[in-house]
């Protein structure tokens, strides 16, 4: 069956630095997939070419066999690809519970409605308020974003990618700066979600990434030194190498 | 107001007295004698209080509403607009017995403002009439709402000929209008052989009275055969500061004159930087607007040979123009220019047509100024009743350096020659 | 419990109180003319009004999509134009016809200008508008056949207001064109009011907040930027129409990049993201406006420290949310 | 007169001299943005301070350069004064308050200087030698104005070292790019910030200064650069200064040409041109922060 999405020789050259070289990637449907990959190897790069933050220089991408090369970012949304964002980005001012709305009205549509009012939009509401419930954000539904805690803001962020009802969810480093005990609980959510849609978490948490991914890429400088299940990875040479450097 | 009050209670006390007194059918005759009493009471008292009112009023200030552009690009203008005003007002003293209370306003030279001023004097301060404004465009736009506010508007420094005859209650008592003024320059060119022989560059202000002044020019100096080098003029910005490249366009054209119609604070600057040039004698600099004089001390030397028609200059000599150059330099302390003199002119002709009327009614008033006249510093200057426009006579001027004068100006307009009233036209 | 079609955050329509004081202020508003009856003062609370409109146009534009315009007055100005030019020449009666055609016109120039200025951001996108509002000054001051340059436009009549037939008064008396004023602003306002708390209002909010997450939530930004704009460009050619009804003239020096600074300030005055705190700025700034300048000659000096004295102490204006465009500060 | 090799020499020559002009007011503007992302509103005001200054420097004697140097300090003390009072605590606000402060400073400074100078327009009386013209190519040429292209020059020179060699140089161009590590390196930003707002204060005044002599020193000129100084440093690239050279000689050209040819419509293709850059490179010519 043909992948969900997958990368051609995908290039990305910043003034001669090849930031992303010749990188071929693809997932299936669903399971968890993760990049990982020395500081400025190219992953957070190679996310911004996929979800079209950046265009690309050459190569190209298909999503369900059609190309989706250097499309709008608000298109491939709509698509079903999307990511979160390394250093916190959520609407601040707003409420959690609207971060989430919009993101559902955007998904399901009617933003064109200009004289109904916010509640007419049922179905919105409603998913909305089933995700809240999920989360277990149901007490902080009615505060301004800006006031969570950093912990819950992270959590809130991945929300807002979930709640576009997503077929590729990209999580640029998901636990950055997070506490163990917060690391656990966001990691359970990232295994539940890739049981139903196809999860690519970028991260440096070593333990994270073996617990849980089903197949790990590791990128260096740019290009895919080696892809297989987290075991294969541990005992590959060029890996370690790439991490700890040659011994002498 | 005692008075009154006193008078009352007798009558009160007469009717009490006999209301409560004896009712008997002899009564109905007493009364109705009573009740003739008491209406000829009612009558005196009436009278008395008119009276009163009459004399009472005379306390309260006649309200006059002056617009003068106090920030802008004319501030200087506007300000000696003001003075000529106040001095008016001073040595009139009274109208109708009545106090002269000015109460002025700053239109910025911008039309909105300009008409929401005039609104608050006339509805909020009760102005009785509106005096002073400079450009054609706050003009015209208070003449738009002059039915609105329903007094007598005298224009002393708009020069549109829009306004001839524009409405029964728009005059203008002031500087020159632009075919008054392209009259005075063409004949001064024609009188004077080494201006008659030059080719003319024609550059003006971009808003409508530079427009005007320079297509009556160009028209007027053709039909005299007075040759024009540029027939489509230079508009330039108002907001232009950097006149160079004007300048190198009329060292290319190679004429050897210029007509300029700026505002009278720009020319010292354009003839400064033309002198910078190099152009000061082999370029001669005809004006549409009388520079200022301290706009002219500004510019020093660069300013001579400046020539221009306009109503005075204060090398004018006669008694009544010497004697009011004085007051004014004592009363103020600057210079005493064109523009304050036809403002005091114009606020005087606004003063004597209301004593004339002999009321504050806008019509009134208005048919008044039609037709009056007043003997200021540079002659008779008569409202024409034809089209609200003043007839006066004015002077050839060229610039050059002060002889000895009370004022320590450096720099003055010398009279060359005088024009009559009839001379300028326009024809009645 | 909650069931699961409230909003937490916002209250269900309107407190009792809360309409109440709204129905008392347009009371008050509606029979102010005739107890008060001085005509400065009418005409001075229907410029209020007017202006108000557009200070709340500016303020669907800053306060709801976070997109800072110089010269807003300009769109004003040239429905103004418009709606004079057609009672001039085409038919001085037909009062509807002439505001149709003016806001019509409006939207047709705000368009193209509208998709250049949503392809950039941030401060770009405020000095891109005195672009564009410098150039609508400059061609209305050079256009002397059309427009009569700094004369402004000559010669409008004032047309009768007739609805369905029967006739309401004439826009001369400024009692009829203040209640015009009050009613044609009212539902504006309430439009506004509507359309900011509909899902198309939650997406220009998303957007001030934060344009790129907005993009990857799935909000094409810059056709909503676009659609804010045009929303913005078409109140404030209805406050241009009622600005030529009113005033009986236009003139360049009302689409002056100084007037469009000034309902900025009306703006921040009344402080951002609250549409009656715009009326309430606009208010307050043509009464400092027109009271200091009467003051002293040097009313500049005033105005300027009124202003600093305002922006340092009162940052979040009167009345609204203020602080909340941190995205501006990434600039 | 002027042969058409004439004609050209004068225009070429205005150009310069008005994009010269241009390009220091600019860079005032660019340096203070670039550093501490304020948009000073009454640069314009400013620069005219700075043309007063001057004026009455000479008019009390002093030498036309040694007002050049003097006048630019005072500019400078009257920008950290304002500084200190009302731009240092709106450091945290948002850009748009910062703008409307800014725009009440221009008014206050505008009314002062008619309150303290009057209305009237002022001269600056050049020294013997700079009066009068010099023929290039078959036109007179005024003296003042090449010299203006020379002191120009210099200044900009002067400035490059400055920022080039000096360490505050290097601190301030190090600020501008990442002022987080700047302040971690222990230097204290205010004192970047105010040495910035008083930088372009001097440029300010400086501009003024030179500016005085070739044009009308009024109440007014302020306002009118300070657009013309907009155009400029948003088609450069909002703080760039090598953006801004490159901006201020396309406009000072454009402008010129288009007064010399079709004079009515020369500030309509100005706003058209920058409508045009800036829809099209919305970052401008160079490009946003790049400070050098």
């Amino acid at each position: 069956m043909v992948e969900l999405l997958c990368t051609e020789n995908l290039c990305r050259s910043f003034g001669g630095v090849m930031a992303t070289n010749r990188v071929c990637f693809s997932v299936d449907n669903q399971g968890l997939t993760s990049i990982i990959g020395p500081n400025g190897a190219g992953k957070t790069t190679f996310i911004n070419i996929v979800t079209g933050k950046i265009g690309a220089s050459s190569g190209k991408i298909f999503f369900k066999g059609k190309e989706i090369t250097n499309k709008p970012t608000h298109e491939l949304v709509k698509m079903g690809i999307c990511r979160t964002f390394q250093i916190n980005s959520i609407f601040e001012n707003l409420s959690v519970f609207e971060n989430l709305r919009i993101a559902r009205q955007a998904k399901d549509g009617g933003s064109l409605r200009i004289f109904s009012s916010k509640q007419s939009l049922k179905t919105v509401t409603e998913k909305t308020w089933d995700l809240v419930e999920r989360l277990g954000l149901k007490d902080l539904a009615a505060r301004p974003a800006k006031n969570l805690a950093y912990g819950d803001q992270r959590v809130l962020e991945v929300a807002i990618a979930m709640a576009g009802d997503p077929e590729i969810l990209f999580l640029d480093e998901p636990t950055a700066g997070m506490s163990p005990t917060e690391t656990r609980q966001i990691s359970k959510l990232i295994k539940g979600l890739a049981n139903e849609i196809c999860v690519v978490l970028v991260e440096h948490d070593m333990d994270l990434v073996m617990s849980i991914s089903d197949r790990i890429t590791v990128l260096q400088y740019g290009c895919t030194i080696a892809e297989g299940t987290p075991e294969e990875i541990r005992n590959n040479e060029q890996v370690r190498e790439a991490y700890l450097g040659k011994e002498e | 107001m005692k008075r009154i009050f006193f008078v009352l209670i007798i009558f009160l006390s007469i009717s009490l007295i006999f209301s409560c007194g004896k009712k008997t059918d002899d009564q109905s005759e007493t009364i109705s004698k009573l009740k003739q009493e008491i209406v000829e009471l009612k009558a005196t008292i009436t009278k008395l209080e008119a009276e009163l009112v009459l004399a009472r009023t005379p306390k309260e200030p006649l309200k006059i509403g002056v617009l003068v552009p106090l920030t802008g690009i004319v501030a200087q203008g506007g300000l000696e607009m003001k003075y000529g005003i106040e001095m008016a007002a001073e040595e009139k003293g009274t109208v109708l017995g009545r106090p002269i209370e000015l109460l002025v306003e700053d239109t910025q030279v911008k039309p909105p403002v300009a008409v929401t001023k005039a609104e608050k004097l006339v509805y909020k301060d009760d102005c009785k009439a509106l005096i002073g404004v400079f450009s054609s465009g706050v003009g015209l736009a208070l003449a738009k709402n002059i039915d609105k506010l329903n007094v007598p508007f005298v224009s002393t420094h708009v020069m549109t000929t829009k306004f001839y005859g524009l409405h029964p209650l728009v005059f203008r008592s002031g500087q020159l209008a632009n075919d008054q003024t392209a009259v005075g320059n063409v004949k001064g060119i024609m009188a004077r052989p080494d201006l008659m022989k030059r080719s003319y560059y024609v550059i003006v202000h971009d808003y409508s009275w530079g427009h005007d002044a320079g297509e009556r020019f160009i028209a007027l100096a053709k039909e005299n055969g007075i040759k024009i080098v540029n027939e489509d003029y230079d508009k330039a910005p108002i907001a232009t500061k950097d006149w160079s490249s004007y300048i190198s366009k009329i060292k290319a054209s190679g004429a050897d004159a210029v007509y300029m119609a700026f505002i009278t604070n720009v020319i010292p600057v354009f003839a400064k930087q033309a002198s910078d040039f190099g152009l000061q004698g082999k370029v001669k600099l005809v004006s549409a607007a009388a520079p200022g004089p301290l706009e002219l001390e500004a510019g020093g030397e660069a300013c001579y040979g400046i020539f221009g028609a306009s109503d005075w200059s204060w090398d004018v000599d006669n008694a009544n123009s010497n004697d009011w150059e004085m007051r004014f330099w004592k009363k103020f302390n600057t210079i005493p220019s064109d523009a304050a003199v036809h403002s005091y002119v114009g606020a005087m002709n606004l003063f004597n047509a209301i004593e004339k009327a002999g009321s504050t009614d806008a019509k009134a008033i208005a048919d008044a100024l039609r037709g009056i006249s007043f003997d200021g510093p540079y002659g008779n200057v008569r409202i024409s009743a034809k089209d609200n426009c003043m007839r006066n006579s004015a002077v050839l001027t060229e610039t050059m350096a002060a002889p000895e004068n009370p004022f320590g100006a450096k720099v003055y307009m010398k009279v060359l020659k005088t024009f009559t009233a009839d001379e300028l036209g326009p024809p009645e | 419990m909650n069931n699961t079609t409230t909003i937490p955050g916002i209250q269900k329509g309107y407190y009792p109180l809360k309409i109440l004081i709204i129905i008392l202020l347009l009371l008050g508003l509606g029979l102010f003319p005739f107890i008060s009856g001085n005509r400065f003062y009418i005409s001075l609370i229907t410029e209020m009004m007017i202006y108000g409109l557009l200070a709340m146009s500016l303020d669907v534009l800053l306060g709801y999509t976070g997109a800072l315009s110089f010269m807003h007055n300009a769109y004003l100005g040239i429905s103004a134009y418009v709606v004079g030019l057609f009672l001039i020449h085409i038919s001085p009666t037909s009062l509807w016809l002439a505001c149709f055609t003016g806001i019509i016109f409006t939207s047709l120039v705000a368009l193209p200008v509208g998709w250049v200025q949503v392809r950039t951001g941030g401060l770009a996108f405020a000095l891109l508008t005195l672009a564009f509002g410098m150039m609508f000054h400059t061609i209305v001051w050079k256009w002397y056949g059309v427009t009569g340059g700094d004369d402004g436009l000559m010669g409008m009549p004032n047309p009768d207001i007739s609805l369905f037939g029967w006739n309401l008064g004439n826009t001369g008396n400024p009692v009829t064109i203040y209640l015009f004023t009050l009613i044609i602003v009212t539902i504006c306002f309430f439009l506004t009011r509507r359309i900011i708390n509909s899902p198309f209002g939650a997406v220009l909010e998303a957007i001030r907040e934060n344009e790129d997450r907005a993009s990857f939530v799935g909000i094409n930004v810059r056709m909503y930027k676009l659609l804010g704009w045009m929303l913005a460009c078409i109140l404030a050619s209805i406050a241009g129409a009622l600005f030529i009804l009113y005033k009986g003239y236009i003139g360049p020096s009302t689409m002056s990049a100084f007037a469009g600074a000034g309902v900025l300030m009306m703006v921040l005055l009344g402080g951002l993201g609250s549409l009656w705190g715009a009326f309430v700025g606009a208010a307050m700034f043509i009464y400092i406006q027109d009271y200091i300048s009467t003051m002293s000659e040097h009313w500049e000096i005033y105005l300027g420290l009124v202003v600093i004295f305002l922006v340092l102490f009162l940052p979040t204006g009167f009345v609204g949310l203020g602080e909340h465009l941190k995205r501006f500060r990434k600039g | 007169m002027g042969g058409s090799l004439g004609i050209i020499v004068d225009i070429t020559l205005n150009s310069l001299v008005l994009s010269g002009v241009f390009l220091i007011v600019a860079i005032g503007l660019n340096i203070i943005y670039g550093l501490s992302r304020i948009m000073n509103m009454g640069h314009g005001a400013l620069y005219a301070v700075g043309a007063y200054t001057g004026y009455t420097l000479v008019a009390t004697g002093l030498n036309y350069f040694a007002a050049l140097i003097i006048a630019p300090i005072i500019v400078g003390a009257v920008g950290l004064l304002i500084e200190r009072t009302i731009i240092a605590p709106m450091r945290k606000r948002s850009m748009v308050y910062t703008l409307i402060l800014t725009y009440g400073l221009m008014f206050f400074l505008d009314g002062m200087i008619k309150y303290v100078w009057g209305n009237k327009p002022c001269f600056i009386d050049l020294p013997a030698f700079l009066q009068g013209t010099i023929s290039i190519l078959g036109t007179q040429y005024p003296v003042f104005r090449l010299a203006t292209l020379f002191i120009i020059a210099a200044i900009m020179g002067g400035l490059m070292l400055f920022l080039n060699k000096t360490r505050i140089g290097i601190i301030l161009r190090a600020s501008s790019t990442i002022p987080e590590m700047v302040s971690c390196l222990g230097i204290n930003m205010n004192y970047v910030h105010m040495g910035a707002f008083v930088l372009g204060s001097v440029m300010a005044g400086v501009a003024g200064i030179i500016a005085g002599p070739l044009t009308t020193i009024d109440p007014l000129m302020g306002g009118e650069m300070l657009i013309s100084s907009f155009v400029v440093i948003v088609i450069g690239g909002l703080g760039s200064l090598r953006g801004a050279v490159i901006a201020a000689l396309l406009i000072g050209f454009v402008q010129t040409f288009a007064e010399f040819f079709i004079t009515d419509l020369a500030m309509v293709i100005v706003y058209i041109l920058m409508a045009i850059i800036l829809a099209f490179m919305p970052r401008g010519i160079l490009g946003e922060g790049k400070f050098e």
